[in-house]
């Protein structure tokens, strides 16, 4: 089999291609779809979902899951919330949540690497654990008042553009986790903890060392994405971002990450996620309705998995062709 | 063809040493952990509400944990092959809806419980035939049809629901009454536990699906059916799912097009706590099972020990955590114990 | 502390809130027809809403504008929420008929939208006031609150123990609801009633129930529960009615005829009230239309006509269905909803 | 094709002009073999040379893209490994193949466990019997231990008394004894002598040439993927095998370089893991290669993963150059200039689903880096260089390691740490599985490596491995280091007194 003809075939180029072919065909065909406000909105809506995405793939990459994320971006809203009602200045209040971000992804790591403890078990326990003392210390409260310039900073876009004005933090931590993963010695054992823990111990990489950095910065992307929630949305609560990690999850196996480790691309995930967020963005235009919508997606991630399947087998078979 | 063993016994020669039944016992105490840590937190609830085990707080207790239970059974069956079914909730809704649309139809309960069960076979053969066919990863084929079924659910059921009043009476008392404090939900669910077990432990069918989920290419080797095996597990799985939404039919009295939403992850908790190892071979469906009495129960204790709900999420994520934790330091230090006393078989 | 440079909460209450509303009403206008207005409920296929916006549907249609219906499938899904805000802004509806699953984060979406020239009325669930240009109330909150402790204690011989099932802690109606019961409470009247706790079912079926299993066991004294959410409402009484404090401890709060119907008839449960949720979409809808035909605009001591009565803009743009209806075994098989 | 002449009865099992390719490669072209009842038979070949597609192609785990399977004279179609199983096929694969997580007797008795009324599985009896089974081999493997951790060794022997519990017509095992020592193999031998006698045939692998000698009538040899030939071993000397093999002459076996070794590079000092190995003091000079042997299980892989850091040691210490190193730490050991190529190829020295290129490159993730960047370039010559020098056969350095044969396999561990330029390497039974070219490759390379000041330490269940290449020899009986021979004085005798603790050394 001719090389540029498995790189054809591999999961996350299709992805990719769909989304620009979903995003064309949009702006022929559905109104409202192409203009600035709207796709300020997508980028909006969906930031949240690609900025915990980053981490996670590494994450999932290293064969590892947090499930917590969710949990640790509404801990850290509800905590910006209760401090704000304090009287505690914004400036203050912001890096203190991401620090307990820090913590959290810490605690999930550590439990995962001193205890050895499966991943996806600990973090259902903190994603309830988390989402728990969020409850505690915020309860029933609701807090809107962010000061306007974070709240115009989180919600509004770059003049008339449809660039929403947090996308271009966002760009910055895509690139830097494309290298980071892609292009550095610690992307590399990454994939080699993913696809065998034990070659990798042997290969002298600091396995759980390597781990414990990776639930750390999830914790600490997934507080980033509270703070940046709550004040896109302008409303810290207990319950924000409920379910995030499901949305995540199924855009990062969309986007072509094995979930068994080793195998995966950062533009597959990006990809992923935008073209879930740019479906549902064109279906609620056109009136689909949101149960139809969950099929699609449902339907989208079934394909997801028998497509490579069905692509290499034509592959294969193509290849028997060839050199019979 | 039955192969007899002969009648003197060749075992005898073959010491059991020391090691073994070490072994032997680190393997029964994973169950036990989980068990001393549900006695101890039942007789704690106790001590701090005299009401918690009267014949009603019984009652509740058992009926709580029978639908969890029993989907469970059914999950760890599916873990034990190295796979996972995220859609149990979905299809725990959908024919849970169905049961009841027929029975408000005038229908046979029975009936409608055959119905329950058939349509969560429907679904656990699609997903098996998904996973073991397309030979893809069973977390992404699941959780699409997670979505999927779930789409069709609501599309089907729309803003309908089912209400205690339009089913037969004999249902919904059927649903909460019982042998004194023993409810007939309970026992159902502990006869499939029971009879699953048996299998598992006892059929070679049940042996294989260990096999072939501690080792799947040695499965393929070793000339075991994997695919069918794969399937017949998700059938079953998919069938404790649409008994299980009969069950909770007749026990709420009340299905809409939400039911079981993000049951899923309630699941695999009970069956991670009750020690079914999620890369697959491990584990065992008792397991599974007082996990999810454990979990149920706790949502029973903190409110009977008068915790404000405010605290019970919170306490029942670190609970969770405590209870993989225990487990594990247990089997550590029992596995290191064993290894300094057994270097080496010789 | 707060001389460091930073923001913190008192320098955003000093920046004052800036109510916004430029247009004068014009009673006398005509009303508009082929108007097109979204209703976005906190949740599609909640039989509740519904039930709602079928109301919403029958009114539009009288008034010869178009309806449509779009919205979230959980009701917690606040971004999803949003995201419909946004998809109606982009769609160029007329008026829009919201739900809020949380009073704050939609305001930035509404207001985007009331800039691109949509009227938004909220119904059953607030935002807050500069977000919107009218909330329709199923009743005033106060009548919910005060009504349904009196009809408990009435059920109790103003003697016992009780407590409150609620939905999620965070939702604002349920709260505001609570408070006033507390507040009703109060009356001297009510001195031998203890509201023991305040617990939160989450509006889920399962948890509701048990829930309420875990006061009748924390409290074994406990003479009467008030539920003002559908979801708990039947979750308890589904309950009650399988165990053995049938008609011993009773219930009441905010249900629908259909879900209680059976268990009014068993015994299990003597009265309890709601709006009809069918008029509380009408109104919605006929506030929508009278606001984007410039009948009104949302400010105090407007009135204006919907079908036969006419309404009158409370404070803070509240428009006010009127009284609930208390169902009990005589009138019960009446409704129908 | 040329039949062989004997016309005893009709073969059991034969392959006609099989041919089997994966993508481009093409494993096996027009291959012919004949099994008769009765005769143990040998496939011998390089790494990579088809041998063991063949023998799955025989299982029925591989479908032949040309040429038939015959039984009994008949041609059959193995649509699975079960297929062939009910056939009276029983098959012993390179890499062992056992569940985990279940007993060694459910391990052996999977799918075929003796049945009680109503098709329940008798555990007892399927105790008793696997008892049996261990007592044939004579080893004492608990029947109800988990297989999760056993030693390479054991995991061999546990296939092997699955392979004999089928009383099959047909044995096949593809390098059965590549981990056993010679007391096991001796055993392994007896009872494979009985089955011949039993009328079975057995086709059998090893790199072992004189294992071949020992046991089998006969021996087919591949080469490329083609059938070379297939004749009578009487009268056939190792080097016309091993000419059929290569297609040439072979260097020399052991090509031990005289050296005198310099400074002490590694010391190992009163170093105990408990309960796994007690009190292992030794040194290895720069230049020097010593061989650490003893029996399966007497624990040297452990003494070389605590040295490595891969396992922490209770007590003692351990430095090179003097420096000392830190107690489980991998990273530590490898700045240090230690090596340690594994045991197991598979799961420790290997990402198998990595490319050969990355593969090689895991151990250089600290050295290929500009500005904090991978080196692509750099990567690809290391990893280039490194597979050539060893020979690596492949198609592209971009394949994953699990498209090669075992052997390769194994060259690409090697090229991966000789690719660190270590001072102290250890390697850990360095030719199990490779075949004779290569194995002298790899000496010669050892050699050459001590010549050049690299302290080697050599762990080998290969006794003649030992004895060619080792200046000193080290033996360990039971987690004791028990004995310290000169090169001079390490014969068969006094090693094997050491390891199994019959000696006053
Ligand atoms: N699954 C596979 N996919 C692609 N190529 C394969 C596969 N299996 C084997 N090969 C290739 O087929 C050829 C023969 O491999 P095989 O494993 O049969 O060799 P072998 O004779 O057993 O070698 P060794 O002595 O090293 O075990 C090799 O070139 C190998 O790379
Ligand atoms: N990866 C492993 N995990 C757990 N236990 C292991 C592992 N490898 C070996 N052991 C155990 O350690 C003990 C000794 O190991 P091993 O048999 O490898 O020693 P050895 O002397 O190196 O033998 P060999 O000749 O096979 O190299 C055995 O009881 C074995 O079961
Ligand atoms: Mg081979
Ligand atoms: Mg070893």
């Amino acid at each position: 089999m001719p090389e540029s003809l498995t790189r054809a075939v591999r999961w996350d180029t299709v992805v990719g291609a769909v989304l620009i072919v979903v995003l064309l065909l949009s702006f022929g065909t559905v109104d409202g779809f192409g203009n600035a406000l709207n796709l300020s909105f997508l980028i909006g809506n969906t930031l949240p979902i690609a900025l915990v995405a980053l981490p996670m793939t590494l994450l999932v990459v290293s064969g590892e899951i947090d499930l917590s994320v969710a949990s640790t971006a509404g801990l850290s809203g509800a905590v910006m919330g209760y401090l704000w009602n304090q009287g505690m200045t914004i400036e203050t209040i912001i890096p203190i949540c991401l620090l307990l971000g820090v913590v959290c992804g810490l605690v999930n790591g550590l439990l995962v690497t001193r205890l050895g403890l499966p991943s996806l078990a600990v973090t259902i326990g903190t994603l309830a654990a988390y989402r728990g003392i969020a409850q505690i210390v915020l309860g029933s409260d609701s807090v809107t008042d962010f000061p306007t310039q974070y709240l115009d900073f989180a919600a509004g876009r770059i003049g008339d553009t449809f660039v929403p004005r947090a996308f271009v933090p966002f760009l910055v931590l895509l690139v830097i986790a494309v290298i980071v993963l892609h292009a550095t010695a610690f992307g590399r054992a990454t994939f080699a903890i993913g696809a065998s823990e034990e070659a990798a111990r042997f290969a002298g990489i600091r396995v759980k060392r390597q781990k414990l950095i990776l639930f750390t910065v999830t914790g600490l992307m997934a507080s980033l994405t509270g703070v940046f929630w709550a004040l896109h949305y302008a409303s810290a609560r207990y319950d924000n971002a409920t379910g995030l990690e499901l949305s995540v999850i199924a855009a990062v196996l969309l986007g072509g990450i094995d979930f068994d480790g080793g195998k995966g691309t950062l533009g597959g995930a990006i990809a992923g996620v935008f073209l879930l967020g740019a479906l549902q963005n064109v279906m609620s235009l056109q009136d689909v309705s949101a149960q139809s919508q969950i099929v699609v997606t449902g339907v989208l991630l079934v394909l997801s998995v028998l497509g490579p399947r069905v692509a290499k087998q034509i592959a294969v078979a193509r290849a028997r062709r060839l050199t019979s | 063809m039955t192969v007899t063993t002969p009648d003197k016994a060749p075992v005898a020669e073959v010491p059991r040493s020391s090691g073994t039944r070490l072994v032997d016992r680190v393997f029964k105490m994973r169950e036990l952990a989980i068990l001393v840590v549900f006695l101890v937190m039942i007789v704690i609830t106790q001590a701090g509400n005299s009401e918690f085990l009267s014949e009603q707080g019984i009652k509740d207790l058992l009926l709580n944990a029978t639908i969890l239970v029993l989907v469970a059974t059914g999950q760890s069956l599916v873990v034990i092959t190295r796979n996972v079914d995220l859609s149990v909730g979905s299809t725990l809704g959908i024919s849970a809806f169905a049961a009841g649309d027929y029975l408000q139809g005038g229908g046979n309960p029975v009936v409608a419980i055959a119905l329950a069960v058939l349509m969560g076979i429907g679904f656990g053969l699609l997903n098996g035939l998904l996973v073991s066919l397309g030979q893809v990863p069973a977390l992404v084929v699941t959780l699409g049809t997670l979505y999927i079924i779930r789409g069709i659910d609501s599309i089907w059921v729309g803003s309908r629901q089912i209400t205690a009043a339009g089913l037969p009476d004999g249902f919904i008392d059927f649903g909460s009454g019982g042998i004194s404090a023993v409810p007939y939900l309970a026992l159902i669910a502990l006869v499939v536990l029971v009879v699953t077990a048996y299998y598992l432990k006892h059929f070679g069918s049940g042996r294989e699906l260990y096999a072939l989920g501690s080792n799947p290419e040695a499965a393929r080797l070793a000339g075991i059916p994997v695919r069918k095996r794969i399937l017949a597990a998700y059938t079953f799985c998919g069938a404790l799912a649409g008994l299980a939404g009969a069950m909770y039919l007749a026990r709420f009295g009340n299905v809409d097009s939400g039911t079981g939403t993000g049951y899923e992850m309630t699941v695999v908790s009970a069956v991670v706590v009750g020690g079914v190892v999620f890369t697959g071979g491990s584990g065992s469906v008792y397991g599974a099972a007082l996990g999810a009495m454990l979990l149920t129960s706790i949502n029973s204790m903190l409110p009977a020990l008068g915790v404000s709900s405010v605290w019970v999420l919170a306490i029942n994520g670190i609970l969770l955590i405590l209870a993989i934790a225990v487990d594990r330091i247990v089997a550590l230090r029992v596995a290191s114990a064993l290894k300094k006393r057994n270097a080496r078989h010789a | 502390l707060t001389a460091c440079g930073g923001t913190t909460k008192k320098d955003v209450e000093n920046e004052g809130a800036s109510a916004a509303t430029t247009a004068k009403a014009d009673p006398n206008a005509a009303t508009k027809k082929g108007l097109t207005v979204g209703f976005l409920p906190k949740q599609v296929n909640n039989p509740y809403f519904t039930s709602a916006d079928k109301g919403g549907e029958a009114a539009l249609k009288e008034l010869g504008s178009s309806y449509k219906e779009v919205g979230p499938s959980s009701a917690t899904d606040t971004a999803g929420q949003v995201s419909y805000v946004n998809t109606l802004t982009q769609q160029q509806v007329d008026a829009m008929a919201v739900s809020a699953q949380d009073p704050g984060a939609l305001c930035t979406a509404l207001k985007q939208a009331m800039k691109n020239d949509i009227k938004v009325v909220t119904y059953d669930s607030d935002t807050k006031p500069e977000c919107r240009n009218a909330f329709v109330s199923q009743a005033s909150a106060e009548d919910l609150g005060r009504t349904e402790v009196q009809l408990l204690a009435e059920q109790i011989g103003y003697k016992g123990e009780i407590a409150i099932l609620s939905a999620a802690q965070t939702a604002t109606n349920q709260n505001v609801w609570i408070d006033f019961m507390k507040e009703e409470l109060k009356d001297p009247k009510y001195k031998d009633i203890k509201l023991v706790k305040v617990a939160y079912g989450d509006d889920d079926a399962q948890k509701s129930f048990q829930q309420t299993q875990g006061l009748l066991q924390e409290y074994p004294n406990l003479k009467g529960i008030i539920s003002p959410t559908t979801v708990g409402i039947k979750a308890a009484a589904q309950y009650l009615s399988g165990s053995k404090y049938k008609g011993k401890v009773k219930l009441t709060g905010l249900g629908t005829p259909n879900d209680m119907r059976k268990y009014v008839k068993n015994g299990t449960v003597e009265g309890f009230e709601l709006w009809d949720p069918a008029k509380l979409g009408d109104l919605a809808a006929r506030t929508a239309v009278a606001l984007a035909s410039g009948q009104i605009t949302g400010k105090e001591g407007e009135t204006f006509k919907a079908g036969d009565t006419t309404y009158t803009i409370g404070k803070d743009g509240v428009i006010n269905l009127g009284k609930p209806t208390v169902f009990d075994a005589k009138n019960i098989d009446q409704f129908n909803f | 094709m040329t039949h062989p002449s004997d016309a005893g009865p009709a073969p059991v099992l034969a392959l006609k002009a099989i041919s089997k390719s994966f993508g481009a490669v093409r494993a096996l072209r027009d291959v012919s073999l004949e099994l008769f009842p009765g005769e143990v038979h040998a496939l011998a070949g390089e790494n990579g040379a088809g041998k063991s597609t063949l023998i799955k192609t025989l299982a029925g785990v591989h479908r032949p893209d040309a040429g038939q399977v015959l039984l009994d004279g008949e041609p059959v179609v193995f649509h699975g490994p079960g297929d062939a199983r009910d056939a009276g096929i029983a098959v012993i694969y390179q890499e062992p193949t056992l569940f985990p997580d279940l007993s060694i007797a459910e391990n052996i008795f999977m799918g075929r466990q003796p049945r009680k009324a109503l098709g329940r599985i008798d555990h007892k009896a399927t105790h008793a019997a696997t008892a049996a089974l261990m007592r044939r081999l004579g080893v004492e493997l608990d029947p109800d231990r988990p297989a999760r951790g056993l030693s390479i060794a054991d995991q061999q022997i546990v296939e092997i008394a699955k392979a004999l519990s089928f009383e099959a017509r047909v044995l096949i095992m593809d390098e059965p004894t590549a981990a056993l020592t010679g007391s096991e193999v001796a055993r392994l031998f007896g009872v494979v002598r009985t089955l011949r006698e039993q009328g079975a045939a057995v086709l059998f692998i090893s790199h072992r040439l004189e294992e071949i000698f020992q046991i089998c009538r006969r021996v087919t040899t591949l080469r490329d993927g083609a059938w070379i030939s297939s004749e009578p071993i009487d009268g056939m000397t190792e080097d016309d095998l091993v000419r059929r093999m290569v297609g040439r002459d072979l260097d020399e076996l052991y090509p031990k370089q005289e050296v005198r070794p310099g400074e002490v590079a590694l010391t190992v000092n009163r170093l105990t893991r408990e309960g796994v190995f007690t009190d292992v003091s030794f040194q290895v000079r720069r230049g020097e290669i010593v061989g650490l042997a003893g029996l399966v299980g007497a624990g040297r892989t452990e003494v070389a993963r605590a040295v490595f850091g891969i396992d922490r040691w209770d007590a003692g210490d351990v430095s090179v150059d003097g420096k000392p190193l830190t107690n489980g730490a991998p990273s530590t050991a490898m700045a240090a200039g230690l090596a340690l190529v594994p045991e197991d190829r598979r799961a420790q020295g290997l990402v198998m689903d990595m490319s050969i290129e990355r593969n090689i490159g895991l151990t250089g993730l600290r050295t290929t880096v500009k500005a904090g960047l991978m080196d692509r370039g750099a990567e690809r010559s290391r990893s280039l260089d490194w597979a050539v020098k060893l020979q690596v056969k492949y198609a592209r350095i971009a394949d994953t390691v699990n498209t090669l044969s075992g052997g390769n396999q194994q060259k690409v561990v090697l090229a991966k740490w000789l690719a660190t330029g270590p001072k102290v390497l250890i390697v850990d039974e360095p030719t199990r599985g490779i075949d004779v070219g290569t194995k002298a490759e790899v000496h010669r390379l050892l050699s050459e490596l001590a010549a050049d000041g690299v302290a080697v330490l050599m762990i080998s269940s290969d006794l003649p491995e030992i004895l060619g290449m080792a200046d000193r020899v080290l033996v360990m009986h039971e987690g004791r280091l028990t004995a310290e021979i000169p090169r001079s004085e390490a014969t068969e005798e006094t090693v094997m007194a050491a390891a199994t603790g019959r000696t006053a050394a």
